[in-house]
């Protein structure tokens, strides 16, 4: 059993991965108050604005591993100039977010595949390759630790750990943080302070659009390799662990984390005799059931910023 | 004369109504300046554009004689003018230091400066006599103490002009003192205060000047040792206002609620009411006379049916209702005037009339078979909304958000007599209202009483208690620690008792 | 009626901006809607359908503005919709009764199917106060599974392990007297279901206490709950109709648009519910129109990309682009408000509730 | 058949311009799947280059009867009157179109027109296609024992149809008749012989190609469209880092898909089926007004409707040379390769 753990570690990490920065995206949003379901629309952007980008570069320029990072940065700038659409509509507009959110998600999916379409001539984008994976020197020969966390990692994986002590610190420790997070709760209480609650929130939407797209390009530069219109439900996996972590950065590392290993395992059950012996339904189900029971019992203490969702107009108290 | 605060023929319009029309009021250095009207006469709306939160359509403001555009509160802020607002603002799970320095924060590098803000702070307080804890979770501490926060957060800022929309609304007596001389404190500092009230008699103590609005227009501007409780209350209401309650003896009779060893949890899962029993008998005003927090609100959802009890029993006419729903409660006869209108009181996103049959709405002639008789609740609700005065833009179809918060207690308050309850249970039912609306809120409890039902009134405002009870109740800490005749009494005896000094049981 | 307006207008301008893709894409607008429209409404047997792609939509419409209705969120309508179909061809490929009561049997099971795995959420909010919107998405996902291992484990056909074995005619939605009349098309007795349960939930919302209540717990289970209402109770009701609801559309799509189940499928028509319910404003009347335009939308579709070269992507961005807009509206209205400006301003200097000659007694400063 | 005709076209076909109008309507996933609807499309996409026809595709919404019927009648009406349905999922479509569409031309392929009973009916206007894609497995599994001598081989399906299915069982003959008379020993466990369920997961193609390598698999068999393009990245991802794996693409030549560092390749070879000539020749025998209207083809060895690639990089010369002796013994039915489970793997 320990052999297959150690196997599966690596890559339910890749899978966490693009959730994690996803979610943290969310994050960001929903703590500044707004709700963003568009983070499904937003990943699908990224992952078509960083596999198009690689997919020219490639050809032109001889730097793989640039030419990913590349990749990387234009599905971030795509994904924050997208989520500018939900920004506007649901802080200069006081649209409601759900349906600025469900309109993104439809945008970007029907949009994307059309662009690729036009510019490409295909709804699917391949890129020849992406990051190759690497065992940390001595961190790696660590036993048991060493198997789990610092063997077959990607750059990636490490960049967006980095991205989330930031996030942390940026929230908790920062001038930043404080106004964003009071935007979350009181929008009111934070305009009375002076703060700009409209950039504030205009802020913690295309940190969540850039951090989606960067979520879904992750998605094309470690496993999958190719852009086909879609993240399948990733993006609103996403959302579920932003809630499910209780719009907290770490607990949205425990969830996603939760979520990546849970699905790599449903996924390679197939392939491992010792799991073999449960029900399929039982192990494909078993992430969504845990999570459900999971909310359950963490019901006690939601952390829900308080105003998000909520339109903010000055007028109202 | 030099005034630091000049607005000059202010208008602003609401949909379907003009909040301000033509007012200017102008603030003295140095001076408290009182601005009094009735709900809903546009004080509030008054103050928002002073302090950047709308925008008027006509009109100047100056400030140290320089015309200003005060776009929002920032630059509000900038201009030296800070307001505690009538509801606080503050962040509940951010602690007194991070409310206080939100949107001027201090940093080291790139980090937030909490130690150093919470020592100014601690400075600040000690030097105003505020005594606030700079550590503590908004969401912990005491209203009065969160108003002190808020009164903070101005003098943090620097603010010279100082604006407060009815601080003593939330306030228990004592805060209110301490709030007096944290105010005259202020003026000594060379400060300049605004105050928005109901309570005259607050004005005759503090205000320099007073500025009266009615209905959004002005009336005029008053010294304030020149006039009377009675000549303001007359200028703002435009009729003459009588302030004593004309009450006959009463003539209690059987008992309506009985309250026999109740004890109740309160938020932090501690017991908040210990061992309480009581009685309200028909024809009588029971008033409960505490400090906010003492045990109060638990008591009155353990009777209601909004908390759990968890020893002792309660019975209304005779019949045991501890655990009976809710709903079945209202059946037998309760009312029930909330503490908090806009949370437990009113959907604010329904309409008035909507609101008016909240908890009669599956009755006849309301409903028949499941289904709603709109012409019915509209009759029932404009009638209502009449007989209470309740002012709002489009009557009954008004959406209840949009009313002022004056006019929506009075509809709540006007619901609640419809309907003719055995018990009405009135928390802080003239929260809010002006002299005109309390005079007559107060006149018509006194008619449920004189119909033989029973009133449990409860009330931080002691004056409120002792005018209108018949019997007074005092709570401290959760317990009950006496009662006593409303007619040989008085403020000096249950304020003593309300600070926990007991006195053994008469009545 | 404003609302209606709103929506209108941005229906129109999101059929602007996708002409003005298609100019871009050096198509010709006019033509393309011509052919969008007819290939929706040409004849009698698109317009079949036509009503009949609209049908399921008008459901998961319903199911979504009516969980809005009483504030909550229900994304799960695609696995309602799985479970509610699941139920009704099992009921379908097992039982052999006369065909009335075998379609009443099959409906109700597709009911109670969506209206059981709406309870599970509905349930977990109401008594653990669990995020709905993360339970009903994991509904989702385990309704996918279900139905993958449910279907070709006791419903498979002889030779597919992706779907189940075909429902005979008798088991369909589908009428000869329908079919006829709009000339073999797939229309069928779902779009009466719709019809029906769009007037009933109308009723129940605007007219019934039950809705009265529903709503008032929505917006604010507190004042709710001072009144008397059982919150609790109410809102696993909610989500109890809002999922009976997207049962049946499901049994709408897969006993009436189809004859068999798929596996590996999540039905896109939950979340395009979403759409329709928003675009509907939330109301079911509107939602019912809503779902017609989406409709004539994806069923034109076809025929547009084979008259022209507009590719088949482009409905999709017109319908996202007029969900964008019916979401700022707010511009909308903005705009209409000072297009009518004159009319509004001699309204605003009557205040209604100042009486005359009150206004205007003192005068100072 | 259609070897000989295509190669008669090739000759008079540049510039020629002819009135057909040839539509198609995509399966499940979308046109650029790189694999069964990408081969059937390019198939049509060269007949109008190299014959004139007009062309045109239409996706779906969704895989119902109701759904693909419209798209046909979307065809018909816009004048598109050659119908080209790839998969098996047509068939009640198809069955249904080719009464309603009395003047118009049907091919479907991979199945059989049929009402829902399985009891097929090709009516004149139909056109009725399967491959034998056990065969095409069988060789791809013949050419992977030759090459990797001995060890372990795996397969990942998508979902269980039948033309999956096939190359599947067609591939386990494949291993063991050349375990049998070739002097390889290259075996295939059970657990490694899986359909993931979907067409379009990569991540998991990924990650159980990543378990079987690490459980010791060298090559892996993928019929699984977005499946096994997890599956081809796993490998690139190991070859990178110097591991030695395979991958053993489907329907088409998925050499290129399979490239690293600068102009290696992860796929071993493919097993592959010839939609997109099936598709030329059905158009370029309607054009010659020989359309086999009402006739159900096989495609297989004999025909040359599968096989492997022409170009085999990663396989050595004599590896090839073998492959092609065992093609020509199925050909003349010297080695029959069975379409059905038997005592084969799922
Ligand atoms: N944002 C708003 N939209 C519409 N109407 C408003 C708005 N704000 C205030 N009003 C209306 O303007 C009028 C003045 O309201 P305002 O809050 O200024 O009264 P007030 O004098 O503060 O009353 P109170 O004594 O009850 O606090 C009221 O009729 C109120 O309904
Ligand atoms: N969404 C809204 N739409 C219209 N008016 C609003 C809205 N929210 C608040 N208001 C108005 O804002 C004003 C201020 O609200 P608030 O509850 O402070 O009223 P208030 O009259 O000052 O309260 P109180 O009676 O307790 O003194 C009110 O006049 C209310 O009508
Ligand atoms: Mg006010
Ligand atoms: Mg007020």
């Amino acid at each position: 059993m320990w052999t297959i753990i150690e196997q599966i570690f690596p890559y339910a990490i890749i899978f966490t991965i693009p959730l994690l920065i996803t979610a943290l995206g969310g994050l960001f949003s929903e703590r500044s108050g707004i709700v963003n379901i568009g983070l499904e629309g937003l990943m699908v952007i990224g992952a078509f604005s960083g596999a198009l980008t690689i997919y020219y570069l490639q050809g032109v320029w001889s730097n793989h591993t640039m030419v990913l990072w590349a990749g990387l940065i234009m599905a971030a700038l795509a994904g924050l100039l997208f989520s500018v659409l939900h920004a506007f509509a649901s802080i200069n507009l006081s649209a409601n977010q759900i349906i600025s959110g469900t309109a993104i998600n439809l945008i970007a999916t029907a949009l994307t595949v059309f662009l690729a379409r036009n510019i490409t001539g295909s709804g699917n984008i391949r890129i020849t390759s992406g990051f190759s994976p690497s065992d940390i020197p001595v961190l790696s020969s660590i036993p048991i630790i060493g198997d789990l966390f610092f063997t077959k990692t990607y750059p990636t994986t490490w960049f967006i750990l980095l991205v989330l002590i930031i996030s942390a610190f940026v929230l908790y420790k920062t001038k930043f943080g404080l106004r964003l997070r009071s935007c979350g709760e009181y929008p009111q209480a934070a305009e009375a302070a002076g703060v700009n609650v409209r950039r504030i929130r205009y802020s913690g939407v295309l940190i969540s659009g850039a951090f989606s797209g960067l979520g879904g390009a992750l998605i094309i530069v470690t496993y999958a390799g190719e852009f086909t219109g879609t993240v399948s439900g990733l993006g609103f996996l996403a959302l579920a662990s932003l809630i499910f972590g209780q719009w907290r950065p770490l607990g949205i590392l425990a969830a996603t984390f939760f979520f990546g290993f849970a699905s790599t395992i449903a996924n390679v059950s197939q392939v491992i005799p010792e799991l073999a012996v449960f029900p399929p339904i039982l192990l494909k189900t078993f992430p969504y059931i845990v999570t459900l029971i999971a909310l359950v019992v963490f019901s006690k203490s939601s952390q829900a910023p308080k105003a998000a969702g909520e339109t903010f107009d000055s007028g109202k108290r | 004369m030099s005034y630091v605060v000049e607005m000059l023929n202010i208008r602003k319009e609401f949909p379907g109504i003009v909040a301000n029309d033509n007012i200017s009021l102008s603030l003295r250095k140095g001076e408290i300046h009182a601005l009094l009207g009735e709900n809903g006469a546009g004080k509030s709306t008054l103050m928002g554009v002073l302090f950047g939160m709308y925008q008027p359509e006509k009109g100047v403001i100056k400030v140290d004689g320089k015309e200003v555009r005060i776009t929002n509160p920032n630059v509000a802020n900038r201009l030296g003018i800070g307001m505690v607002h009538q509801h606080f603002k503050l962040v509940d799970n951010f602690t007194v230091t991070e409310n206080i320095i939100l949107g001027s924060e201090p940093v080291k590098g790139m980090v937030l400066d909490i130690d150093s803000a919470a020592k100014k702070i601690a400075e600040l307080s000690k030097h105003y006599g505020l005594n606030v804890d700079p550590h503590a979770k908004i969401e912990d501490i005491s209203v009065g103490m969160q108003q002190r926060v808020e009164i903070m957060k101005m003098l943090y800022r620097e603010a010279e002009v100082l604006i407060f929309d009815e601080p003593t609304a939330v306030l228990t007596p004592v805060e209110i003192k301490e709030l007096m001389k944290i105010m005259k404190n202020l003026i000594k500092e060379g400060k300049s205060i605004i105050i928005i009230t109901h309570k005259l008699k607050e004005i005759k103590a503090v205000a320099d000047r007073c500025t009266v609005i009615r209905r959004g227009k002005s009336i005029g501007t008053v010294n304030v040792a020149e006039a009377s409780e009675a000549s303001l209350a007359e200028m703002m209401v435009g009729r003459h206002v009588s302030f004593k309650v004309d009450k006959k003896e009463s003539t209690p009779s059987d008992v309506v609620l009985k309250i026999d060893g109740v004890s109740v949890k309160n938020n932090r899962k501690v017991l908040g009411v210990k061992d309480v029993s009581l009685e309200v008998k028909k024809g009588e005003i029971l008033g409960i006379a505490g400090v906010d927090g003492n045990g109060q609100s638990e008591l009155v959802e353990a009777i209601t049916g909004l908390r759990k009890v968890e020893a002792g029993r309660i019975f209304l006419n005779g019949e045991e209702i501890t655990n009976l729903p809710i709903k079945s409660r209202i059946q037998k006869g309760l009312g029930h005037i909330p503490e908090d209108r806009q949370k437990r009181g009113l959907v604010l996103d329904y309409t008035m009339e909507s609101n008016m049959v909240l908890e009669v709405y599956n009755k006849q002639p309301f409903s028949k078979y499941g289904l709603l008789n709109m012409p019915a609740i509209r009759k029932y609700a404009k009638n209502i909304l009449q007989n209470f005065d309740v002012r709002s833009g489009e009557g009954a179809a008004s959406i209840a958000r949009t009313l002022s918060g004056g006019n929506q207690q009075k509809a709540i308050i006007g619901r609640e007599l419809e309907l003719d309850p055995d018990l009405l249970i009135a928390v802080q039912p003239t929260r809010g209202l002006d002299v005109g609306s309390i005079e007559y809120i107060h006149r018509r409890l006194i008619e449920h009483r004189d119909k033989g039902k029973a009133v449990l009134l409860v009330s931080l405002e002691l004056d409120e208690v002792l005018q209108l009870s018949d019997r007074i109740a005092i709570v401290n800490n959760g317990e009950l620690v006496g009662e006593v005749k409303a007619s040989e009494t008085n403020e000096n005896e249950v304020g003593l008792m309300m600070a926990g000094v007991g006195k053994e049981r008469n009545v | 009626m404003r609302n209606t307006i709103v929506s209108i207008i941005a229906i129109i301008l999101g059929l602007i901006a996708g002409g003005i893709l298609m100019l871009v894409i050096g198509s010709n607008p006019i033509e393309g809607y011509s052919y969008l429209f007819q290939g929706s409404l040409k004849n009698i047997e698109r317009i079949g359908n036509t009503l009949a792609t609209a049908t399921p939509l008008v459901f998961t419409g319903l199911s979504v503005a009516f969980a809005f209705r009483t504030g909550l969120f229900n994304i799960g309508a695609s696995g309602q919709m799985l479970i509610g179909g699941l139920l009704a061809t099992a009921i379908g490929l097992t039982y052999d009764l006369s065909r009335p009561v075998l379609l009443l049997v099959m409906v109700l099971a597709g009911l109670i199917g969506g209206a059981l795995w709406a309870f599970i959420p509905g349930l977990l909010k109401a008594r653990f106060n669990v995020h709905e919107v993360v339970s009903t998405i994991m509904m989702n996902w385990i309704a996918y599974w279900t139905v993958y291992y449910v279907v070709p484990g006791y419903f498979k056909g002889d030779f597919l392990e992706t779907e189940s074995r075909k429902l005979p005619d008798s088991a369909t939605l589908r009428t000869p007297f329908l079919s006829d009349m709009f000339d073999g098309s797939y229309i069928n007795l779902g779009l009466f279901l719709a019809v029906i349960a769009t007037i009933i939930i109308a009723f129940i919302i605007n007219k019934t206490t039950l809705g009265y209540e529903l709503k008032a717990v929505g917006f604010n289970r507190f004042a709710a709950e001072y009144a008397g209402m059982r919150v609790n109770r109410n809102i696993i009701l909610s989500m109890l109709i809002s999922g009976g609801l997207a049962g049946i559309g499901g049994v709408a799509l897969y006993t009436g648009n189809a004859s068999s189940i798929q596996i590996g499928i999540l039905p896109t028509q939950g979340y395009d519910g979403i759409a329709v319910a928003l675009l509907g404003a939330n109301t079911p009347i509107g939602v019912f129109f809503a779902a017609i335009l989406f409709g004539i939308l994806y069923s034109g579709t076809g025929f547009m990309n084979a008259m022209t070269e507009i590719p088949p992507e482009l409905a999709n961005t017109i319908i996202a682009i007029i969900i964008y807009f019916a979401a700022t509206s707010i511009l909308i209205e903005r705009f209409l408000r000072k297009f009518w400006k004159p009319a509004s301003k001699e309204q605003d200097v009557v205040v209604p509730n100042v009486k005359k000659g009150e206004s205007k007694d003192v005068d100072n400063h | 058949a259609c070897g000989s005709t295509g190669e008669q076209v090739t000759g008079d076909g540049e510039g020629k311009k002819a009135d057909l109008r040839v539509g198609m309507v995509t399966d499940a996933g979308t046109i650029d799947d790189k694999s069964f609807n990408q081969g059937t499309w390019e198939g049509i996409k060269k007949a109008e280059d190299e014959l004139g026809v007009t062309t045109k595709y239409l996706k779906p919404a969704g895989t119902t009867e109701a759904e693909y019927l419209k798209e046909i009648g979307n065809l018909y009406d816009a004048d598109y009157k050659f119908i080209v349905a790839p998969g098996f999922k047509f068939e009640t479509a198809i069955f249904q179109a080719q009464d309603r569409y009395e003047d118009a031309k049907f091919v479907i392929l991979d199945g059989n027109p049929h009402s829902g009973d399985f009891k097929p009916v090709v009516k004149d206007n139909t056109v009725a296609v399967f491959f034998a894609e056990h065969e095409s497995g069988f060789l791809a599994g013949v050419a992977a024992a030759l090459e990797m001598k001995e060890g372990e081989a795996g397969f990942i399906g998508g979902m269980e149809i039948p033309a999956v299915q096939k190359f599947n069982w067609g591939f386990q003959q494949g291993l063991k008749y050349a375990n049998e008379n070739l002097d390889t020993n290259v075996s295939i466990k059970a657990e490694n012989v899986i359909y993931q369920g979907s067409f379009d997961n990569t991540a998991a193609g990924g990650q159980i190609a990543a378990q079987m390598y690490d459980r010791g698999v060298k090559v892996i068999f993928t019929a699984a469209g977005g499946v096994g393009v997890g599956a081809i990245n796993e490998a690139k991802t190991r070859a990178k880092g110097g591991e030695e794996v395979w991958i053993v693409g489907v329907d088409v030549d998925q050499y290129q898909d399979g490239i690293y560092e600068g102009d290696k390749s992860v796929i071993l070879t493919s097993a592959m089926k010839k939609l997109d000539q099936v598709a030329f020749d059905m158009i370029q025998q309607e054009l010659d007004g020989k359309f086999p209207g009402g006739e159900t083809l096989t495609f297989d060895a004999k025909n040359d409707g599968i096989g492997l690639p022409e170009e085999n990089p990663n396989l050595s010369d004599d590896t090839v040379s073998k492959v092609k002796e065992v093609y020509e013994k199925i050909k003349s039915d010297e080695i029959k390769v069975s379409g059905e489970q038997g005592d084969l793997l799922k």
